[in-house]
């Protein structure tokens, strides 16, 4: 199993004022839900998920820090270092109505689920100017909701309250979701309250990505390999969700 | 008595095989995880006396046969892992692993973990790739001996002196440990080594040198446990590339008394464990073996 | 000027990949095959004074990433290798490696290589597993001193010694090699390993101890050659676990100013000369190298 | 790829006075003329043809030397470590009327090619107890025929000179053959003058098998890897063939 691989950029595209797609022709297996880990040379390594899975892959990169920066920095015919695929992904198969809720730049890691289902879509953000993929979503989707805080665009609110609005219309079997970690603690939550199923994709900070070294620790789950995606059920058991994280050092730190 | 149970020094484990050092057991959840998959006892992440960040990313990588880190010795500092300790120690043994830059900060480090309640203490004076820690001071006979036994002195419990193999002979480093006062040597941390990017013309891991770990390491670990065997008379625990029962095996009969697993926890999961201890099951009733310790340095004979 | 063309000391190769010591190189016809494949230069199988069966079967095992071997040194003896010499070197440029216990041996059969017709001598101070000879004086920078400063002093052919990484600084062991008059180090050998059967309860080698080769000990020779670069103004010749292109471009960018194949002779053939020479073109006008020299120790800046 | 294991004897059978088969169940991939090497422990390892390359594989061996007289101590239900299966085979597609001949022990390494093309068989000794396998010969093959040095069964003469007069007889394509090496350079001679396409099994001092070594050469080529099976053509070239080998010093040992 070779796990690394250094890739040619094929394709870069402008998502938002600070997100970029990267495109690579990097044929290794890989499923809706799983991420890379992308080197900065010189800067950094961080997870990003791929945004498309099949011969062709991508990510999608928000601009927030040194790293995410220096990937917007690549260019068109240079390299990356990717490591892995890692990671469950989700398990779509199981359900038959599915609705996909992204915040922000979440929606990265749904787009393959999206494409694989042609499920209904949420994305929601802060404002218009966030809201990043939906044409990518309107693709495969029937239905494309967005939302956003300041009502910019679309409904005026957040995901989850559009979320809850469409699962009371219509009947979801499955909710998949990605987002900041506040907002799927809420989306958990109204899942349960509508008794629907749910897959949510987590945030840890990570180092290996393999499941080794114990830094992504959710409770007694590694995001990066019990992870990042966990079901409802396992939610439920991880008291860690929407409420503590760890940080280099293996410091508890707590999320509100 | 269970055929796996294990009793060297004053330690009694129910199943042989531990959780490595660095691997899943930075918080208490981890580790009472791996106690319940299967693991004897579970070696904590290597603590220090101050909270440390270890290096940026990327700290890891997979290469062919095994893995390359270089994670710089992240940990919470002694004092927040009282908590994780008081956690981990209600499911099972463990054995607290620290680093110090001298014998007075290991030793500092050992009384902690001591009443923290840890079954013994592991000395790391191998990591490969800490700047004035790990190797850099374990790669010295004399400072091995002094740092054991500044230890020995002001604890209690077992004191275990985790070797490197980087070196021209670990049985000097092992006499060392034991003259030292050590109960028990822990061979091997990882071999130095380093990947570069042939595209990207730069050594991957920020910091550029790292440790090799996995199964390509694993007839160089064989060689030490075999040699430490011979030199030493206090117990080697072996380490280094262990996957499955067979390798397990391999390590004990070359002189083991007990063994750890590292990156399998990675590439089998942590049921890796459970695995190893049902076919180490049916390989001693196969052979006739009636406990670990019959099977121990059998192959040296 | 070829791109693949190299330069270094006194000496000049077409392609910059050898055939490692001891690998399909203890005939004529044999080293000609290599060097017709692809190999710039045969390094010959380590060669003593007198005629040498090496170690009784079994002298070898494949392993996860590698190979296992300890073959003794066999070999014809240096008045018998005259005849394959005088074959090798019709075809290309031959390094005549030898193996001595003591400087004035390792003098005499140098002379003899030189006598031959070789473009160069390595000194095999590395050898892990032959009793008295290789890594067992090899290990101590005195020895590596006064052995390579006895052969410069001997031969007007360029001196090369092969290191071993079985230490806890392989960049003593090449400055000591330097100071002697060595024109090029050559690292690594292989790395110290035993191979237990669990069945049969027995090392598996007849000399119990071996040397690990192949894959699995990539990143520790490139961190070796990356140390050696910056330790060194002579240049590092770069073998172990070099299998493809990719290989042996970051053993060059690391600081390898040429490289040698061992093991993947036998997983991939002698044509893996020829693909690596076709692979390293590519990468090199991919990447806008003129030369193997522009590349060496790039990753290092 | 994990090409050493230890299996355990599900069965012995004696041959003649001085051969036995080990049989072990042991399923990985062989074809006909490979073999592997054999340990003894605390003797020696030696190679060995597979006189059978399904699921369940065998050795033949012929008690010469201590390492095979220690393997032939070996007892059902014991374990051996076996590395391998290594070396070429015999390309049997090509030929299509097939003539297998074998000296001694050296119808070992043509019992799988026997089996797989039902060919003829000529199987030569000294004398009546040496001959082996004839018996597994004549559950595939439609012809077999013995050859006696001194007579005491079948054919009077050696298996070169049967195979001369079964050659002229009969119409085939191609011979396969493995024995002393003798015997295989007067067999190579016969099968250019009768112009029979031929491939041959020979023997060298072999110590990793893998082909990494170089003790085994026979000209530039290495018969753990190269071969042990060489074409005619490949004959042609090999001035070594029958004439000389290498000691475990690497020293030349003139064959004649
Ligand atoms: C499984 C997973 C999938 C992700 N997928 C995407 C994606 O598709 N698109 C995208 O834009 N972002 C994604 N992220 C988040 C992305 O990794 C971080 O936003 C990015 O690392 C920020 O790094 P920076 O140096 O630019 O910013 P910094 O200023 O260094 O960090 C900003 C924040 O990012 C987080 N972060 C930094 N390093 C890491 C790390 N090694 N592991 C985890 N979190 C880190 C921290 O919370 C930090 O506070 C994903 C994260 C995870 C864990
Ligand atoms: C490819 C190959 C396939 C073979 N297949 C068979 C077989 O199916 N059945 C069988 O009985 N024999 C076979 N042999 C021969 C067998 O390996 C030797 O007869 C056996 O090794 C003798 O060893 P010993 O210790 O018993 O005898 P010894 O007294 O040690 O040796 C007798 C002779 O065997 C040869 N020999 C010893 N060791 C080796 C070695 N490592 N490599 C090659 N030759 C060696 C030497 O010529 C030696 O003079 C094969 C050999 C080769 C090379
Ligand atoms: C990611 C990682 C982190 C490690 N951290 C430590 C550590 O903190 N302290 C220590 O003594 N060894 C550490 N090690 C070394 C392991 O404990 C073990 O000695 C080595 O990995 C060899 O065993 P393995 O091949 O089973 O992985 C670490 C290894 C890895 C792979
Ligand atoms: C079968 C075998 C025989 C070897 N014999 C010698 C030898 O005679 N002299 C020597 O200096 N090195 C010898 N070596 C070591 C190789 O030259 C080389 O340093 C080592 O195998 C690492 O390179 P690799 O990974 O490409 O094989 C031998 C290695 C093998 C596998
Ligand atoms: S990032 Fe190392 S275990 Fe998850
Ligand atoms: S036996 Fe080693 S190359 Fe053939």
């Amino acid at each position: 199993m070779r796990v690394s691989e250094t890739v040619r950029i094929i394709g870069k595209m402008k998502e938002s004022k600070d997100t970029y797609t990267l495109e690579f022709k990097w044929d290794v297996p890989a499923v809706p839900g799983q991420f890379v880990m992308v080197w900065a040379p010189g800067v950094d390594e961080v997870p990003m998920s791929l945004s498309r899975v099949g011969k062709i892959k991508a990510i999608t990169v928000k601009g927030v820090g040194e790293a995410s920066n220096a990937i917007h920095g690549m260019q068109v015919g240079g390299y990356v270092r990717l490591r892995g695929p890692y990671g469950n992904g989700f398990d779509i198969k199981k359900g038959r109505k599915v609705l996909a809720v992204a915040g922000g730049v979440g929606a990265a890691a749904l787009m393959p689920a999206i494409k694989e289902t042609g499920c209904d879509t949420i994305i929601g953000a802060r404002s218009a100017g966030e809201i990043v993929l939906d044409d990518v979503a309107r693709k495969y989707s029937k239905n494309v909701w967005i939302s956003t805080d300041d009502g910019s665009r679309g409904f005026h609110g957040n995901a989850v309250q559009l979320a809850k609005e469409k699962m009371s219309e219509k009947d979801y079997d499955l909710i998949i979701g990605c987002g900041p970690e506040v907002m799927l603690y809420y989306l958990h939550k109204a899942c349960k309250e509508n008794g629907v199923d749910c897959q949510l994709s987590l945030e840890r900070l990570m180092k290996c990505g393999a499941g080794v070294c114990g830094c992504c620790m959710i409770d007694d789950k590694r995001v990066c390999k019990d992870g990042p995606v966990f079901s409802s059920e396992e939610l439920d058991l991880l008291s860690d969700f929407g409420t503590r994280k760890r940080d280099e050092c293996g410091r508890i730190v707590e999320l509100r | 008595m269970g055929r796996l149970e294990i009793a060297f020094g004053r330690l009694r484990l129910e199943r042989p095989g531990m959780v490595a050092s660095g691997i899943m057991d930075e918080t208490g959840d981890s580790m009472v995880r791996m106690i319940r998959s299967g693991a004897g006892a579970v070696v904590t992440k290597s603590i220090g006396l101050a909270p440390r960040p270890g290096h940026k990313n990327p700290t890891f990588t997979e290469v062919e046969g095994g893995y390359v880190n270089a994670m710089g010795l992240p940990n919470p500092g002694i004092d927040l892992f009282a908590e994780e300790m008081a956690v981990a120690i209600r499911a099972g043994p463990v054995i607290g692993s620290v680093f110090g830059s001298n014998a007075k900060e290991f030793a500092e480090l050992a009384a902690k973990m001591e009443d923290y309640g840890a079954s013994a203490v592991e000395l790391n004076l191998s990591c490969p790739h800490a700047e004035g820690y790990g190797a850099e001071i374990g790669s010295d006979p004399k400072n091995v001996r002094s740092i054991v036994s500044a230890v020995s002195s002001s604890v209690d419990v077992p004191v275990w002196a985790k070797l490197t193999p980087n070196t021209s002979s670990i049985s000097e480093l092992g006499r060392a440990a034991e003259d030292g006062g050590a109960e028990a040597v822990v061979a091997i941390n990882t071999l130095k080594a380093i990947v570069i990017s042939a595209e990207l013309r730069k050594p991957v891991l920020s910091n550029r040198f790292g440790g090799l770990s996995g199964p390509a390491i694993k007839p160089v670990g064989i060689r030490a446990v075999y040699d430490l065997r011979g030199a030493l008379s206090i117990p080697v625990v072996g380490v280094g590339g262990i996957s499955d029962w067979r390798d397990a095996a391999e390590y004990i009969l070359a002189g083991a008394s007990a063994f750890q697993v590292g990156s399998a926890v990675g590439t089998k999961g942590p049921k890796v464990f459970g695995d190893i201890n049902r076919g180490l099951e049916m390989f001693m009733s196969d052979h006739g073996y009636g406990s670990i310790a019959e099977m121990v340095g059998v192959a040296r004979e």
